[in-house]
């Protein structure tokens, strides 16, 4: 099915001759058309999804039963099932939620983010990367639910009059949470949505009546792509972006306040909101690449998910992987430049005397030592040097997660109480099952909906420029040609 | 709006409304039945007096259960008022009486609370002479009443019966000892102090004059009777005053911790351990002794020494005073115990007549007789010990008289009063000759255990909280003990049953014709005879006093003048042979009473077996201690199995590495191993919970084994500590300093660790921190309300748990059960935090910025263990309060740091960001679910252990009993707090005065503090006791660079070491170097 | 091919909102109102097994509300009363009292067989809640405040919401409810008929000094003696006596500060 | 059939190419067509410029949307935690919404703790925002509107492919039957043809 192997790549050159800037490299590779490309992407929802599908898809619904299986447990028997303990309060739940919430960050990131600065490289990763932003956060959302004592009491941390003339207490990070995961879900699946609308109108209008069409034409609300709409459309996409680009980076922020806010040695550092962030950047898009380029692999998509796309997002990884790795080093010198012995302690405990410093060990190398490869651009370009490094990035982020939660609670401030925490099968499978829970929902995406947007790789295509043709014109400089209404002011016009 | 509703009355068929099955249940087996237990007895009729009784425990529970069930909008609730009023009730408040506590060392003075006749929590009386807070043991004991495991009816031969076959059979048991006019019958009883008990035990004798009557404690101390007999003559009680001592030395007499001395309450020692000044004497104490014991903790010197040496150690002393009748032994002291010794007995001589030395109580005759004599050397009879006249108390023969008898075949019948398990603790030569001379035993207990299974007849044992009784305290003062509850199983007394061989009382329930009254109770009627005699003749408003006061005033025994017969001491002394030390080949085993469960009475007390051991931390089992040494050169890992051979016995337990423990010895605490006796006491599947030792000795009396081997298995045992840390890690959580630091620098607490150079917090406002004044409006107002503190004073506090336990009985902790113990989920408001330091460790760490240095075994084995009480600290800046999002803990304006269970949703979040750990969150339902099946959720089985409706009935009805999913800590006893200010405001009324008078409220750790190291009280009150401890130099916060402020505060730790000791200058230099 | 979609969809969302939102207030506002203790608590009147009527014993008669809820000023609880005082009046030998009427038949078996009449509770706290009568009553607070015109009332009915917010719009404002102690049980207590020379008197028999009294009713207020005050508060709140006058001078000379704090009711 | 009245929406006419659709759109700009548009796949950078078309309204409806999630989280947090309405005399409100305010962790009761309620007003404006962005959106363009006349054209389908349409409605006052049509034709559009619709 492969379309384009890694050193495959043709510049397109259209406008031969005199000596010129620089063609960048194309987004989309061999030329291909509208048409084509609307084909491709949405046979993938039209045709019949390859065996691989299934067998992916069967093992994901089983696994989302356990995930289901185990919250049924642990809401009917209590929070003990899981391994947590005086003084290890929090141990999985909270890392497994820090986790999914990291991921969750790529794809608002990639959408808006990237969007605001104009990298256009993002339209053929943005959709799914910004399904895998909704899965995520649903997955993250599962944990600080259930991980209350009483359940069925979660409803106190909405803001609703009541006879008892109690409310929240807004000065708590959880508090701050509550509200900026369900913000940032809300504002994601509005930023996926609206993005999505024609596509909605692409699937539309090449279904068959019936029951799919009354679907896709209801999500598409009567799309026509008018330009009357473009226009506000395009308003209005700009403004979510930015929107999300605060949100996202707020988000993460506010996790990190969970901790960095608190009193606990190892927690509370200012350093938390921008290493939190980094880290979050840095799993998603290990993540995006994990799920993007066997998706590319299996449907044939390699010439819009081309080698560039995942050049860049291996050069992201190695920047954010360097900032983590340097905000590692920099909580050991911190807690050493403090003076304070025992917030030396604390880093100490975690990194070389403690119960739990294979955990540290496993954080360490996967974060910061894998994605050192990148630096190579061969490795680059090799999907299976991609893969393996994402994989490492993904458990590494897992364990950071876990360094700062269970492994400094297990060496609290005061000895006398010290435990080590020790997982049970529990822990383990609820985790283990809202990968299920991730997967069934990705995998439900990728036949249901469009995997990239059509329209975006439509518009990054060279001839969507009205003015392409004038690639070569003398004083026509590459900015210009990108378009932009209010500039669109041809050099040689002003001369 | 008016809505009318019509809950129709009973009997109603068809549909009800309002009514879910289950309150259809409950209306006619429920209300028929349960409201008779509450009205004074006389209305009742005698069988229903009999049901209700039987039915009072299940229905109790079921009222409790239902009132969950809150299906409907507006459930049924039923009002149920008395009938006829009963005397002193008042609905709603807590009713208390003063009684006591019988123990083998006499009375331990009580108060219980009841609430409409349930006692729920026991607290010391304050009126009595010897009062000051109460043992765990003691503490605990209100749970054995409710222990779902009782014994609750009568066995013949190991089956079920009834009161009137088992009456049947006593009856036949006076019947045939009548015969022979006691010849074949033989009674053994307990150490006891109860003069009715004594006398009727001499009107049995008079009546039987052939019987015979014995004494028998799983743990006595017979060495101790027996020396005291000789030296000082029959029925002398030795008293020791504490508040006289000022050099004390114990040869392995834990007599803060499991082997108390007759004598002053603790708070007499302790309270000489607290400077708040510069200058002044202070006492010292010096130990020696093979494990670590809380007496030890708390020595100044304290020197790990084999058991095996401590008769030598005795020896040396009473050579240096001049008694060399035990030479030999003293010469076989090793070198370096003479050397440590040295500078100690010159002290000792330099304060004669406020010197003391004790022995424990399990060593022999001839170390007790050189203790006397060096005693009589220092002064210190009529001094600090001071030596008094009983009198009117039954000839006992000890166990070897028993076993004599038993053995001899002329005992056919052998009534067993004592609160031991006779048949599984007493040694071979009594078990065995019971069995082979097919002597029926007619047994007493408050468990079905081996015994009760074994005996020919059992009678289920009375609690002393609901039976009558009396009992002399340790100086002779007379208490009565009354009865707060019918008997909840219609149990027996031992005093009872002496009636009821005397033909003067049927056992069981009460037995009353319709038409005749029911019979005066003649153990009551006993009780007010003895009382005659004790207070010269009945006088019923004395006997309403004492009833009242808990005590007859003026009732000690007389003072005796006796001396000291200085030639029976040595001659006893002159049998001591000498003494050799263990070693790696010829270890030695010292046998010694568990914390939790002491001989194994206390087996099926589900607090004290969930209280860890003081010193090791240990939950639900015992172990061997092994000291670091031996069990380094062993290889041994934290519970794994030993075979410990000794005397021809092999035991198979855990070995756990206990710091301070000497080497070439092995501790292993009694009473456990007991099967058969439900989760609490023997486990699930009732395997048995610990390990028994009682077969490794063969007489009574014997306690240190030598010559023991230890093997090594490659099996692994699960042990539950509740601590798994013993180093402090350097932080400045514990201080202490020496007396002498303290006279020169008194602020040394506040230059210990970070404290003195804590950055100034500059803030963006003030906050609620602090007094209210012109400059900090924000601040607590002292005017207007109370504000709540605590101190915590280290120098005085053991470290006995008696706090935990009785926060436990104030506040409904639940019990969690050893696997959620191993799991790190004791739900104990109060953290006792026991650590090992040793001024080395300090020192390292000072030069080094590295902290997890692993300490010598020669530092371990001479580390000092301090204990250190840690529950929510009442932070008036809480880290815990801002992290809640649902606003369940909130600060209160008279400092509390409040927790609403109620609004709790469960986060933990606050767990995590409480600096000192005090927080506990309920995993599970423990207070609904069997304890080990915590894990099978709703699907565990209703009617198991753990759930038992009985363990309701001790609940306090003004705590909230926690449900699961919730986080709870110390609230400083909120209930009473409350309940202060309301009593107050009965009395305010229509005046301002709101503040409850000084000091009158106490919380249930202070109260039962025997140290008195806990101060509550008021700080908006200038004169309150906390105020005064708050300015002692002594004073610092836990953890205060973190700006927490909290309201409970630490007073430092003072130690007063002789300078003339070995290793003197290293005592407390540890706490310096802290950061 | 046609639209697909006939033109009715083009109004269906707009409909769908508008209906969407209806919907929502209307939840809203119902459950604010029958989902609330205004609603599920207030009213409920259930029969009781013996036909006990306040409105004969606390009204007509008079009887003290303390003679049958003796404990209630020492006690959290406000006890229903014994058998035996129900006897008191109705029993043999002594008053005798309709001794034969068949309303009393559970009374005379609950006094023959000792089992207590199974009264229906109307008016429950949730067990997580520590109310305390003593401490309101012996404070100002009546039994009226709480359980409305008992004296009236044949069958005890539910009368006030008894929700935490109502708990603390009184704990905040105890000036509204606070009278003299000794009307507490005084169920026909109106301000108004008190008389204000005494009402002031009793404050300064107290010890208060005339000048906090007039502090209290006006901001600038002055006294030297009884005549001082009575005259200002007529000229402050009219010549009847107000529940806020009492209320304030209470609040204040009692030194009354309702705790708001959690530990307060929950422990 | 025929006798079915019909509406006349406009003429649609096809368009080869981006290139084409924008000249095609700056002949219709300046011929002066008020009621028109052009469809395409993707949005045409460029398009509004030369189409005519003003710059959309929206951020301004976002703005005030945006500003009153931070009035709402504002009003929420302060009269729930702090007593700054009393302080300010509108102590009314904090009786009316039977409010509760709490110390946590000493921190005052005032508004100086304010700083404590940013991240929730700064949430809430954004979700408030992004609400005003999802609906203004809808509101402007007006949509959901499953049935149009355009529809009615298999022709026009292919918008969401690789079509590029102008429509030129009959409302506008301009349109003509035979004039607009041969305008569009003369401009380079294909297949031009008149959209009806049933009534």
């Amino acid at each position: 099915m492969s379309q384009a192997a890694a050193t495959d790549h043709p510049t397109a050159a259209p406008h031969a001759g005199a000596p010129r800037i620089l063609d960048r490299e194309p987004l989309v590779l061999n030329n291909r058309s509208y048409s084509w490309i609307t084909n491709r992407i949405c046979g993938i929802v039209e045709n019949k999804q390859p065996a691989l599908w299934w067998v992916l898809f069967v093992p994901s619904v089983l696994l989302t039963g356990l995930t289901v299986f185990c919250f049924a447990y642990l809401i009917s028997t209590g929070v003990g099932v899981w391994g947590q303990k005086q003084p290890v309060a929090w141990a999985w739940d909270i890392t497994n939620f820090v986790f999914w919430i990291g991921i969750g960050h790529a794809g608002t990131l990639i959408s808006a983010i990237l969007f605001l600065t104009r990298q256009k490289w993002r339209t053929s990763v943005n959709r799914a990367a910004e399904a895998m932003t909704l899965f995520a956060v649903m997955c993250a959302g599962l944990f600080p639910a259930f991980h209350v004592g009483r359940v069925w009491m979660v409803w106190f941390l909405a803001p609703i009059p009541n006879a008892n003339a109690i409310w929240q207490n807004f000065k708590s990070p959880l508090l701050w949470d509550v509200f900026a995961v369900s913000t940032y879900f809300t504002v994601s699946v509005i930023f996926w949505y609206i993005g999505l609308i024609p596509d909605l109108a692409t699937l539309r209008d090449r279904c068959k009546p019936g029951l799919k069409k009354v679907l896709y034409g209801m999500f598409a609300l009567g799309w026509r792509g008018a330009n009357r709409h473009w226009s506000h459309y395009e308003t209005a996409y700009m403004l979510l972006a930015a929107l999300s680009t605060p949100l996202v980076l707020s988000v993460h922020s506010v996790v990190s306040f969970d901790f960095a806010t608190s009193v606990v040695p190892g927690w509370h550092t200012t350093i938390f909101p921008p290493y939190f962030v980094a880290g979050a950047i840095f799993g998603g898009f290990a993540m995006v690449l994990t799920l993007m380029i066997p998706v590319s692999k299996i449907y044939g998509l390699g010439d819009l998910i081309t080698p560039k796309h995942i050049d860049n997002m291996a050069k992201i990884i190695l920047l954010t992987g360097t900032i983590v790795g340097y905000a590692y080093c920099m909580e050991f010198f911190m807690a050493y430049y403090s003076a304070n012995k025992l917030e030396l302690q604390t880093f100490q405990l975690r990194g070389l005397y403690g119960p739990s410093t294979w955990a540290y060990y496993f954080m360490f190398s996967f974060n910061v030592f894998a994605p050192q490869l990148f630096w190579y651009r061969p490795f680059r370009h090799n999907l299976w040097v991609v893969m393996f490094v994402c994989m490492c990035v993904n458990a590494g982020m897992w364990f950071e997660r876990y360094v700062i939660i269970a492994t400094t609670l297990e060496r609290h401030l005061v000895p006398g109480s010290w435990r080590v925490y020790e997982a049970t099968w529990v822990d383990k499978y609820t985790f283990l099952g809202t990968f299920g829970f991730f997967m069934m929902l990705f995998l439900l995406f990728l036949r249901f909906l469009p995997v990239i947007a059509i329209g975006e790789v439509k518009g990054v295509l060279p001839q969507s420029n009205p003015h392409h043709e004038d690639h070569g014109k003398e004083g026509v400089q590459e900015e210009d040609l990108m378009g932009y209404p209010d500039r669109h002011v041809p050099r040689e016009a002003v001369a | 709006m008016k809505r009318i509703w019509n809950h129709p009355a009973e009997p109603q068929t068809g549909k009800r409304y309002w009514r879910s099955t289950a309150e259809l249940e409950r209306r006619s087996e429920f209300l028929d039945k349960l409201g008779v237990e509450f009205p004074a007895g006389d209305t009742l009729t005698d069988e229903e007096r009999e049901n209700s009784r039987r039915d009072f425990l299940k229905l109790m529970g079921a009222s409790t259960a239902l009132m969950g069930l809150a299906a409907c909008r507006r459930p049924l609730t039923n009002i149920l008022p008395y009938t006829d009023h009963v005397e002193w009730v008042v609905p709603g408040r807590p009713l208390l009486y003063a009684t006591a506590m019988p123990t083998a060392n006499g009375a331990t003075p009580v108060v219980a609370v009841t609430h409409e006749g349930r006692p729920t929590h026991l607290q010391g009386n304050p009126l009595h002479p010897l009062s000051g807070g109460l043992d765990a043991f003691a503490q605990a004991s209100v749970l054995d009443l409710y222990d779902p495991q009782r014994s609750q009816s009568p066995l013949i031969k190991g089956k079920a019966a009834s009161w009137e076959q088992a009456n049947q059979a006593l009856a036949a048991v006076a019947e045939s000892a009548k015969k022979d006019a006691g010849a074949s019958l033989a009674i053994v009883v307990g150490k006891t102090h109860s003069p009715t008990l004594h006398r009727l035990l001499g009107e049995l004798k008079g009546a039987l004059p052939q019987a015979r009557l014995f004494g028998y404690e799983a743990i006595g101390s017979e060495g101790r009777d027996a020396a005291q007999v000789a030296v000082y003559g029959a029925g002398i009680q030795t008293f020791v005053r504490f508040s006289k001592a000022l050099r004390v030395l114990t040869l392995d007499c834990d007599f803060l911790g499991l082997d108390p001395v007759a004598g002053e309450a603790l708070k007499h020692f302790t309270k000489q351990r607290a400077k708040n000044a510069p200058g002044g004497e202070m006492n010292r104490l010096y130990a020696l002794e093979n494990r670590y014991t809380l007496t030890g903790g708390m020595a100044d010197h304290r020197k790990p020494l084999a058991a095996s040496l401590i008769p030598a150690a005795a020896a040396v002393i009473a050579e240096a005073l001049g008694d060399t009748s035990a030479k030999s032994l003293a010469d076989s002291a090793p070198a370096a115990l003479k050397e440590w010794l040295a500078p100690a007995i010159r002290d000792l001589i330099d304060h004669k007549g406020k010197a003391l030395v004790l022995a424990g109580s399990r060593y022999g005759a001839e170390v007790h007789a050189l203790v006397a004599s060096i005693n009589q050397a220092l002064g210190a009879h009529g001094s600090t010990i001071e030596l008094r006249q009983s009198a009117g108390e039954a000839q006992l023969g000890d166990t070897a008289a028993l076993g004599a008898a038993l053995a001899s075949g002329s005992v056919k019948t052998l009534v067993a009063l004592t609160p031991s398990n006779i048949l599984f603790d007493a040694p071979a030569s009594v078990t065995s000759a019971i069995e082979e001379k097919g002597v029926e035993l007619v047994h007493l207990g408050h468990l079905a255990n081996t015994s009760a299974r074994q005996a020919a007849l059992h009678l289920p044992a009375a609690h002393y909280l609901e039976s009558w009784g009396d009992v002399r305290a340790a100086d002779g003062t007379y208490s009565v003990v009354q009865p707060m509850i019918q008997p909840l199983y219609d149990g027996a007394s031992a005093l009872e049953v002496v009636l009821a061989l005397l033909g003067r009382k049927t056992l069981g329930p009460v037995q009353a014709t319709a038409d005749a009254p029911a019979p005066e109770d003649a153990a009551h009627q006993a009780v007010r005879d003895t009382f005659a005699i004790v207070a010269k003749r009945f006088d019923e408003e004395k006997w309403n006093h004492t009833l009242r006061d808990g005590f007859l005033k003026g009732s000690a025994y007389p003072k005796a003048a006796v001396e000291v017969n200085t030639a029976v001491a040595s001659a006893l002394a002159g049998k001591a042979k000498p003494a050799s030390a263990p070693t790696a080949e010829q270890l030695e085993v010292v046998l010694v009473p568990d914390a939790g469960v002491f001989d194994g009475r206390y087996i099926g007390n589900a607090w004290l077996q969930e209280a860890p051991d003081p010193v090791t931390k240990l939950s639900w089992d015992n172990a061997a201690w092994i000291g670091s040494a031996t069990f380094r050169a062993l290889g041994l890992k934290e519970g794994q199995i030993v075979k410990v051979n000794v005397n021809g016995a092999e035991l198979k337990l855990p070995a756990i590495e206990a710091p301070g423990h000497v080497s070439h010895s092995v501790t292993i605490p009694l009473g456990y191993g007991e099967k058969g006796l439900g989760f609490v006491g023997s486990d699930s599947n009732n395997k048995g919970r610990g390990f028994n030792a009682y077969p490794l000795r063969k007489a009574a009396g014997e306690y240190i084994l030598a010559g023991a081997q230890i093997e090594v298995t490659g099996e692994f045992y699960e042990l539950a500590m509740t601590q798994e840390h013993n180093s402090m890690e350097g932080r400045a959580l514990y201080r202490e300093a020496t007396l002498d630091t303290f006279n020169k620098t008194p602020d040394f607490v506040v230059k210990t660790g970070m404290d003195s150079h804590i950055p100034q917090n500059i803030s963006f406002y003030k906050g609620q921190i602090g007094r209210k004044s012109e400059t900090n409006p924000e601040g607590f107002d002292y005017e207007k309300k109370h504000q709540w503190g605590m101190t915590i004073d280290l120098s005085k506090c053991v470290g006995c748990t008696a706090c935990v336990i009785a926060c436990q009985s104030e506040n409904n902790i639940p019990v969690v059960g050893k696997d959620q113990v191993r799991k790190g989920r004791l739900m104990q408001w109060i953290r006792m935090d026991r650590y090992f330091a040793s001024s080395t460790w300090g020192e390292q760490n000072a030069k080094r910025d590295d902290v997890m240095i692993e300490p010598t075994v020669e530092q371990l084995e001479n580390a000092e263990m301090v204990q250190q009480p840690v529950a929510c600290q009442q932070c008036e800046s809480a880290p815990c309060e801002t992290v809640c999002p649902v606003n369940a803990t909130v600060h209160t304006d008279d400092g509390l740091n409040a927790m609403a269970y109620n609004r709790c949703i469960g986060t933990r979040y606050c767990a995590n960001n409480c600096p000192y750990t005090a927080r506990r969150f309920n995993w599970f339902d423990y207070n609904k679910r069997p304890l080990d099946e915590l894990y099978l959720g709703p699907l565990s089985s209703k009617d198991k252990t753990g759930v038992r409706e009985s363990v309701q009935l001790q609940k306090n009805p003004n705590v909230t009993v926690r449900m699961r999913g919730v986080i709870e800590k110390c609230t400083y006893c909120v209930q009473r707090l409350e309940a202060a200010k309301i009593l107050q405001k009965q009395k305010q009324r229509d005046s301002k005065d709101f503040r409850v008078p000084t000091d009158s409220v106490k919380v249930a750790c202070q109260a039962a503090c025997p140290a008195d190291a806990i101060v509550f009280g008021d700080l908006a009150d200038a004169k309150s006791a906390v105020n005064k401890a708050k300015a002692s130099p002594r004073n610092y916060s836990l953890l205060k660079y973190i700006g927490t402020q909290p309201r409970t505060s630490y007073l430092a730790r003072l130690r007063n070491p002789n300078p003339a000791m070995p290793g003197a200058e290293t005592i407390a230099a540890w706490s310096a170097h802290q950061i | 091919m046609g639209n697909f979609f006939p033109r009715w969809t083009n109004w269906l969302p707009l409909k769908l909102a508008i209906g969407a939102a209806f919907i929502a207030f209307g939840v809203s506002v119902g459950v604010a109102y029958y989902f609330t203790p205004k609603y599920t608590r207030v009213g409920y009147e259930p029969t009781q097994p013996v036909p006990f009527s306040h409105q004969i014993h606390a009204g007509q008669l008079g009887l003290d509300c303390r003679y049958c809820h003796s404990f209630v000023e020492q006690s959290g609880h406000a006890n229903v009363p014994t058998n035996q005082t129900c006897f008191n009046c109705h029993g043999p030998g002594k008053g005798n009292i309709k001794a034969d009427s068949p309303k009393l038949e559970l009374v005379r078996k609950a006094q023959e067989t000792g089992q207590p009449i199974p009264w229906v509770k109307v008016h429950k706290a949730p067990d997580y809640v520590y109310f305390n009568h003593s401490a309101h009553l012996n404070r100002g607070i009546s039994c009226q405040s709480c359980h409305g015109q008992i004296n009236e009332m044949e069958v005890v009915k539910h009368a006030e919401p008894h929700s935490m917010g109502w708990c603390l719009d009184c704990h905040r404002n105890p000036e509204r409810n606070l009278r003299p102690l000794e009307q507490v049980t005084n169920l026909n207590y109106q301000p108004g008929d008190l008389d204000r020379a005494a009402f002031y008197q009793g404050l300064l028999s107290k010890g208060v000094k005339p000048d906090e009294i007039a502090g209290t009713i006006r901001a600038d207020g002055k006294a030297s003696s009884l005549d001082d005050i009575v005259s200002l508060a007529s000229a402050t709140y009219g010549q009847q006596v107000t529940q806020l006058e009492v209320g304030s001078q209470l609040k204040k000379h009692w030194q009354v500060q309702p705790p708001e704090s959690c530990t307060a009711c929950h422990r | 059939m025929s006798t079915t009245l019909k509406r006349v929406h406009g003429y649609l006419a096809e368009f080869d190419s981006v290139k084409d659709l924008y000249h095609a759109a700056e002949h219709v700009r300046d011929a002066g067509y008020q009621r028109w548009d052009v469809h395409s796949p993707f949005p045409i950078h460029g398009m509004d410029h030369a189409m005519g078309v003003k710059r959309s309204k929206l951020p301004w409806f976002v703005f005030f949307g945006g500003m009153t999630g931070t009035c709402v989280a504002f009003v929420l947090q302060t009269l729930t935690q702090t007593t700054f309405w009393s302080d300010i005399g509108l102590g009314v409100l904090q009786t009316l919404a039977e409010t509760y305010p709490t110390v946590v962790q000493a921190k005052p009761t005032h508004i100086w703790t304010l700083p404590a309620f940013f991240p929730v007003m700064f949430e809430l404006t954004i979700l408030f925002s992004a609400f005003t962005t999802l609906f203004g959106l809808l509101g402007l363009i007006g949509l959901p509107r499953l049935n149009h006349p355009l529809f009615v054209s298999k022709r026009f389908a292919k918008f969401s492919d690789d079509g590029f349409f102008v429509c030129i409605e009959a409302r506008d006052a301009k349109f003509s039957q035979e004039g607009t049509r041969s305008f569009l034709e003369k401009i380079g559009g294909k297949n031009v043809e008149l959209v009806e619709d049933d009534i």
